[in-house]
C-alpha cells in the first residue's frame, strides 16, 4: 500500500507565535512513521524563510529559516504559496528555499493529500 | 469510521477542546471511533489538576469519553514546556511523543485540526 | 485524477469579521466541497461582512455547500442567513465523514 | 484626589474564547479597589448582548448577557460601540444593554481615562 | 478637555495581514499619538497590504508618529518602510513614558 | 515612573511575556519601576516546573526581573483553571486575586495590554 500523504498548512507569521515552529516539529516527526509529508507556508508564514531573519540575537528565540533550509534531511518536501509571496512584496530570491505554488496548484496539492493539519 | 481530532489550544481559554468533544460524543453515538491527540497549548486539558469552581469541567467529559473508548494523547514535549509533569496528567491518560500523532494520521479516515 | 479530485470539508472557527485567514481559506473550497462554520466563525454564516456574504455567494453558485453549527448559533442567539443549512454535531460528523479530506 | 478610570476594552467575540469573560471577571474587580470602571464592547464584542442567547442549553457556558445584565450592581458602566452594532446589522433593541458611543465618543471617552486594558 | 487631550500610545502585535483588528485601532489615533509596531505587527510596518499602508499614510498626515520594535523587524529580517522610524526597547519605554496612557 | 504590564496568553506559544521581559529590563535599565501581572493563560509563565530543553529560559529571565525588583503577579483563579498548584508557582511569585490587578492599576503611571 503507498504511504498515506500529510499536508501541514502554515498560515501564521514566524515568532510572534509557536504555530510554525511547531508545524516544523510535526514535520520532522511524520516521516518517522513513514508518511509522505509536505509543508506548504501560505500568507504570513512565508516570512519565515527570509534569509536575513536573526531571531537569536535578537529575540533570544532559534531561526525557523535555519530550521527549514534542512527541510530535505528530514525527509519533507517544502513549498510556499506563490500569491502570498508576491502580495507581501517578497520575491524568491530573498528566500532560503523557494517552491512556489499557484493559487490552482495548492488548491490540487491540498486534495492529493490523506490528511491536511493546520498550523 | 475512524476520526482523530487535533487540538492545539488551551481548554476554557478556547473553545476547541469543548469542540473535539461534543464531535466526539456525537461521533461515538452513530458508532464511529475516535482519537484526540492534544498539541501545544491543547495539553493543559490532560491536567488532573484544573479547578474550574462551578464552571463546565472539561476533565470530566474527557474522562466519560476515555470510558468510552476514546484516547486522549497530549504531547510529551509540550507538557514539559507548560510545567506539567507525567504524575499531573489525569487517569489513563498517558504522555506520548510525536509518533503517536504520525499514528493516528496514518490510522485514521479522517483528521480535523481545531488551532487557532 | 482531474475531475475526480477527493471532496474536502472546510472547518471555520473564527469570525471573518477579525480575521481574514478564514475568508482565504474558504476561497480554495471547489465545486462539491462543504463548508462548516463553527465556534465564533458562525458569525460569518449569522452576521457576515459585505465581502465575505459575496464570497459564500459566489461559492454556492459554484456548487460549494454551507453549513452552520447549530449549538454554536443557538449559543450566541443567532441565525444562519438563507442558503446556509443549521447542522448539530451528529449532521456535523456525517459531514466529515462525506468529505474524504478536512482542512 | 478623585478615583483613577480605567476603561476595559473587548473586542473578540463571546463564548469562542475566554477573553470576554475574563474582561468581565476584572471589571467586576476594579471597582472593588475605588477605580471608577468603564466596559466597551467593540467589533465582534457587541454580539454578547444578544437577549437571544442561550450558550447553558448549547454549549455548557454561563450566558455572558446575563452577566452583563447586571453591570450596574457591580459598579462599572457598559458602553458599546455603535458602529460595531451597526455594522454587523443589529441594533440596540436586540441587546440586553445598550449605551452607544460613536467613533468621536469612543476616541474621547478613551482619554478621559488614565488606564486602558485590552481583550 | 479639548485640544488639551491626552497623548495615547498604541501598541500592536499582530500582523494586519491577518488581524483586522489592529486596523481598527489605528483608526482611533489623533494627532501627536504614537504607534509602535512590535512582535508580529512589525509586518504591518515593513510590507504592509495596501489599505492599511494608505491608513499609514493618512494618521502621519494628521501628525501621528509611527515606530517599529527593532528587535521584532531584525529578529524577521524585515526594515520599515519611509517614515517608521526603528526603536528598540529602551526607546519603546521611553515612548510609554511620553504618552501619557496606552492603548 | 512605574509602567504595568498585564500578560494574557501562554509563554513559548506567544510572545507577549518575552516583550514584556525585555520592555521591563530596559525600563530598569532606565531608573523606572515594574510589575508583570499574569492574567488568563499569562499564569503558565509562573510555573516552576516548565522544562524548555536548550529553548530560552523565561523562568530564568523573569527570577532576574524579581532580583531587581520587579513583582510577578500571577492570577490565582486562573491558576486553579490552568491546574497550577500553589506550590507550583516559582520563588518569589505568589498567586493573587484581581485585587493585585487593581492596585497596579491604580498605582501605576502605565499599564501595557499584551494580549491576543
Amino acid at each position: 500500500m503507498a504511504p498515506k500523504k500529510v499536508a501541514i498548512v502554515v498560515s501564521k507569521p514566524p515568532y510572534g507565535t509557536a504555530f510554525m515552529g511547531e508545524g516544523f516539529r510535526a514535520a520532522m516527526g511524520l516521516p518517522a512513521v513513514g508518511l509522505e509529508t509536505s509543508v506548504v507556508l501560505e500568507g504570513d508564514a512565508v516570512f519565515a524563510l527570509l534569509k536575513d531573519a536573526n531571531p537569536k540575537e535578537n529575540l533570544d528565540m532559534e531561526s525557523l529559516a535555519q530550521a527549514f533550509a534542512s527541510f530535505e534531511d528530514f525527509g519533507f518536501d517544502l513549498y510556499v504559496h506563490g500569491p502570498s509571496v508576491r502580495d507581501r512584496g517578497l520575491s524568491c530570491k530573498e528566500l532560503i528555499a523557494c517552491q512556489p505554488l499557484e493559487d490552482c496548484e495548492f488548491k490540487m496539492m491540498l486534495r492529493d493529500q490523506d490528511a491536511i493539519l493546520r498550523f | 469510521m475512524k476520526i482523530g481530532f487535533l487540538v492545539l489550544m488551551t481548554p476554557y481559554t478556547y473553545q476547541n477542546i469543548d469542540t473535539a468533544i461534543a464531535l466526539s460524543e456525537a461521533a461515538l453515538d452513530k458508532g464511529h471511533e475516535c482519537q484526540i491527540y492534544l498539541y501545544m497549548d491543547g495539553v493543559i486539558a490532560a491536567s488532573s489538576q484544573i479547578k474550574p469552581g462551578n464552571d463546565r469541567h472539561i476533565g470530566d467529559k474527557l474522562q466519560k469519553l476515555i470510558a468510552r473508548g476514546v484516547q486522549v494523547i497530549p504531547c510529551s514535549v509540550c507538557c514539559n514546556y507548560r510545567g506539567m509533569l507525567k504524575d499531573q496528567t489525569a487517569e489513563n491518560i498517558k504522555q506520548s511523543g510525536l509518533a503517536a500523532l504520525g499514528r493516528m494520521v496514518d490510522n485514521f479516515d479522517r483528521v480535523i485540526t481545531l488551532g487557532a | 485524477m482531474y475531475g475526480k479530485r477527493k471532496r474536502m470539508m472546510i472547518m471555520l472557527l473564527k469570525s471573518p469579521w477579525s480575521c481574514d485567514l478564514e475568508s482565504l481559506r474558504v476561497k480554495n473550497a471547489m465545486p462539491d466541497d462543504v463548508v462548516v462554520f463553527v465556534q465564533d466563525s458562525v458569525l460569518g454564516a449569522t452576521n457576515p461582512p459585505e465581502k465575505f456574504l459575496q464570497l459564500i455567494r459566489d461559492k454556492q453558485t459554484e456548487g460549494v455547500r454551507f453549513y452552520a453549527s447549530k449549538n454554536d448559533c443557538q449559543a450566541r442567539g443567532l441565525a444562519p442567513i438563507d442558503g446556509v443549512e443549521l447542522a448539530d454535531y451528529g449532521k456535523i460528523v456525517d459531514l466529515i465523514c462525506e468529505c474524504e479530506l478536512s482542512y
